[in-house]
């Protein structure tokens, strides 16, 4: 939030080239929801095991993690809550990509997936916000069941009716592409954006059909019928609230939901 | 015949020299001998199989001779027939779907396929699917529930395909719609790792009630050799990383990651198709006779439990939030 | 300008003329004479529109000016977000398709969508859609019934796109699809029929509760050239295949295939779409508050049983048989 | 049921190439149907109105339908009943290209989803055969409507549980490809038929990616990924069969409905 008067100025935009820099979660939450300020986090004391008990020749994966954690001051690289967007209450789900490159470990899927099922609880449309370069390896196949379970949840929010909208920022790669932000009702890219099922690997493309634009921008990927709109930053609170008040003429009465009080210590918990 | 499987080479030429030797000449007794020869392959073969480590797995996970997908199907089911196409694009040889029965029982089943020469591996491109080939499991998934059919899926791949031409078709998309549809299927979905089960591509089939493992299959969320570049910058750590991953069936069991281990045969899986897929019916059966006594929506509902579940976590100290 | 107009030029220029003369001089008085002309003008109008033969309607129908989709979504929406992409394979700008707001009404939107300018024709390829745009338009379907908003289509194509690489993504299969969804889709839908309906093209976004066409507006089970090919064997007896395929609103009305005629104002849409715009919303919106009302059951079974109609036959004497 | 010997030797199918040549109903129905023969026809009662009072210059189309039915000895350009196939009752369209090119027109459309309504209340499976130029021209928007209905039918079938196949015959084009052929849930084509949606119209077709086998052809479709088989004359009725047997594993109790007996004259009939 206290990024806010600088980026309010340029949303870190280049007035010249219309770039769109990478944000903070932070960022993109005030981005993104009404004034006043309305975000009241959820689950924010939720963050990584260490199931493997994973080793780099660079260090542990609890070292990583706790470098991650006092580079970013967030816990895990997903930062969910809910607030006010367009006058109306939502769950809002925004990747922080500046958390071990906002990769999706077990933590990272369990805030997902809980921010999906408090949203079917409260009847609330959700909104997320993708910047992840796919599954966090150093949890090896854990990891990977985070592509299934937050999927899972996201199809039983269509299931109920509920609006689900997301925006694929810079980088959207591979595990994440490919499991619960594909599944949106309607996905925005911004622009420029590299969204992506691939990650480094090497690709031998030669067939360039229709593309005047640069292979894997969000631009690109429209092209291709994956996403909805490619929306500039300027435009995005509006957008979103419009996707969302189009799909949900009828919320449940807008403002009426408190801001939810912070749960206790999960029972759900494992380790 | 793999690195780690040559102590026993020696062996088993000696054996079937007797044995030649036995056919030339009627009247030598050789009993005894090739007796004694046969048990120690015995006890050398479940002593190297007992250490096997992570690397050897993924190496006997990627035998060239290892079962596929259709020769399981060829041996567990009475009838099949291969279906084509997912009715938008084309139809990808890399995914075999279709309609078959076991054990009196009609179902679903959908596998990725790889080739054994070189020519049917470009053909089934590995069998690292297209899009439209997990499309075409997915017009099958919808079959299977209108017509009420529990669904098989074989796992056994290295990957999705990642080639441009798969992004501009939606890979990513397809993956996920195949988890979605599969994560609410109201039918029951076993999922057998049957091979090499890499990443998204074979999550993608991935999604069910139950998922068992063979004995020696892999299942993981990069190949080691993908992960060795990451992690060490060097994918001549493949071993490490292979270690590191936990990705054997006994590490995943224990992970609760998957549900059984289905035992193979001694020296493995492609020593004796007949056997694997024996191991494999005894696990099947009764399982599809519990699974199809369910309601579909208590199906439902504990297979959303099942993979709610999967992922540790803990919690931080509040101060740090 | 269409050929049959012309005989309303020589008015049009002389009001233009005595217009511009008043302008250059404020003193004259041109009240009368203005308002005799334009009588006559309105007479002649009237006149001619009112005994169109079904050849001319095609040409109105077809007019490179007539208001097409885009221009009807402005006018009668307050709110419109366009939506792309099938997901699958790609975007296809021959189909406008999205989210709206009618009187206050959320809607899901899809239409055909014609260009004015020639480079823009191409990009949308004459309003003749590919595959890729009738499944933009049935994932929109889905997500309508998902959320429970009405569908409103329009229909303005003359057919769906034939070619090689239209065949090879499954063209039929597409428009089959997207009836059979249409068909049974559990929220309200209603067709607009604005310009031309052209064959199994149009049909794909046809399947409604109510079918609304404008008054010009043409519905064909193929295009009056490609009838006198087949039946006269010669284009050139286009008109004589429009008069024999009944395809104007009055008779499709007449007919029972057409729920209702929207009256365009005078000289057709194309002199006004503002007016052709507010006829239609006042048509559209009682009809979406009915609609709305009714259970998605009830929707469902009379929609059925309106197509079901659709359709004469009789008995042969027994003997034949 | 008078051609049995003759085709049952070469079911129509040249010895030398494999070329597959068009058959007539009857044939169809003794090639699919078990032995002894069970075919209870259906509504052979109806038969074309002429809604527009269509003129060709050839005469008018009462008279084309006059002489279709003189040529076939059928009132209508499908044959619907019930009959025996693999030891179950199911309900069986298929169509009769020496009937005004096996067109659509209302009292078609009105057979055949006659038949999708039989079949759903005495919940039997469907197989149609199809082998039609389209629909047809002389009953204008009458005929495009076939499509609609023959579609909403079928698509009933689906909703109650009861598998529908669809064997595509040569040609199966246009109006007939479009409709109630492409929503079966398993379709078979014949070797060497043509299967498109496009009629006699112009097409350039330049890029030929994936193709070995001729354009248009069963073949051809299926490789596009459009149909599930191409399965030769021989092995139709077992590969039918067991598609049924797989997709209805609990049929009604087989052979228990007796032939349906010929309803009255339908108060449906609206000429
Ligand atoms: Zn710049
Ligand atoms: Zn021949």
């Amino acid at each position: 939030m206290h990024y806010r008067p600088e980026f309010e100025a340029s949303l870190r935009v280049c007035p010249a080239c219309n770039y769109h820099d990478r944000m903070t979660a932070a960022e993109r939450i005030a981005l993104l929801l009404d004034d006043p300020p309305s975000f009241r986090e959820l689950d924010a004391e939720v963050t990584a095991a260490d199931p493997l008990e994973f080793q780099r020749p660079s260090g542990s994966y609890p070292d990583r993690v706790a470098k991650a954690r006092a580079l970013t001051t967030r816990n895990e690289a997903v930062v969910c809550g809910a607030g006010s967007l367009g006058g109306r209450t939502v769950a809002l789900g925004v990747m922080e990509f500046g958390f071990i490159a906002g990769s999706m470990g077990g933590a990272t899927g369990e805030k997902i997936t809980r921010l999906f099922e408090y949203a079917l609880r409260r009847r609330l449309p959700v909104v997320t916000v993708t910047a992840s370069g796919g599954a966090r390896q150093d949890e090896g196949l854990f990891a990977l069941m985070q592509m299934a379970r937050t999927t899972a949840a996201a199809a039983r929010l269509g299931e109920a009716g509920l609006p689900y909208v997301c925006v694929m920022a810079d980088p959207t790669l591979a595990g994440v592409t490919a499991s619960f932000a594909a599944v949106a009702d309607v996905i925005i890219g911004e622009p420029g954006a590299t969204i992506r099922f691939a990650g480094s690997r090497v690709v031998q493309g030669t067939l360039r059909r229709r593309a005047p634009v640069e292979d894997h921008t969000a631009e690109w990927v429209q092209q291709q019928g994956m996403i909805d709109l490619v929306v500039a930053r300027r435009e995005l609170r509006r957008t979103v609230a419009r996707v969302i008040a189009a799909l949900a003429p009828h919320p449940a009465p807008a403002h009426a939901p408190s801001p939810p009080p912070r749960p206790a210590a999960s029972p759900a918990a494992r380790v | 015949m793999l690195d780690f499987e040559h102590p026993l080479d020696d062996l088993r030429a000696r054996i079937d020299a007797l044995e030649r030797d036995a056919e030339a000449d009627p009247n030598s007794d050789i009993t005894r001998e090739l007796a004694i020869l046969q048990l120690e392959l015995e006890a050398r073969t479940a002593d190297l199989f007992a250490n096997l480590t992570p690397w050897q797995r993924v190496q006997l996970a990627r035998h060239p001779q290892r079962p596929h997908t259709l020769d399981f199907i060829e041996r567990l089911c009475s009838e099949f027939i291969e279906l084509h196409g997912d009715r938008r694009y084309g139809d990808d040889p890399a995914i075999t779907a279709g309609l078959a029965s076991v054990g009196g029982r009609s179902v679903v089943v959908a596998g990725h396929q790889k080739g054994r020469t070189t020519a049917d591996n470009v053909k089934r491109n590995f069998g690292m699917a297209h899009p439209e080939g997990l499309r075409k499991a997915l017009r099958l998934f919808d079959m299977a529930e209108r017509f009420g059919l529990p669904v098989l899926t074989f796992l056994d791949t290295p990957g999705a395909s990642p080639t441009l031409q798969d992004e501009e078709r939606g890979q990513s998309w397809a993956i996920a719609e195949n988890m979605a549809r599969l994560a609410r299927l109201r039918t029951p979905v076993i999922v057998i790792v049957i091979g090499e089960g890499g990443s998204g591509g074979a999550l993608a089939l991935g999604v069910g009630d139950r998922v068992l493992m063979l004995e020696h299959a892999v299942y993981s969320v990069a190949s080691p050799e993908a992960a060795a570049a990451i992690i060490w910058r060097d994918s001549k750590h493949a071993p490490d990383a292979a270690a590191a991953l936990r990705l054997t069936a006994p590490d995943l069991l224990r992970a609760g990651l998957i549900d059984r281990v289905v035992p193979e045969p001694d020296g493995g899986a492609h020593r004796d198709y007949d056997t694997a897929a024996a191991n494999l019916a005894n696990e099947l059966t009764p399982l599809l006779d519990d699974l199809c006594a369910h309601d579909p929506d208590d199906l439902v509902h504990a297979r959303y439990q099942k993979f709610r579940a999967m992922g540790e976590f803990t919690q931080a100290p509040a101060a740090t939030s």
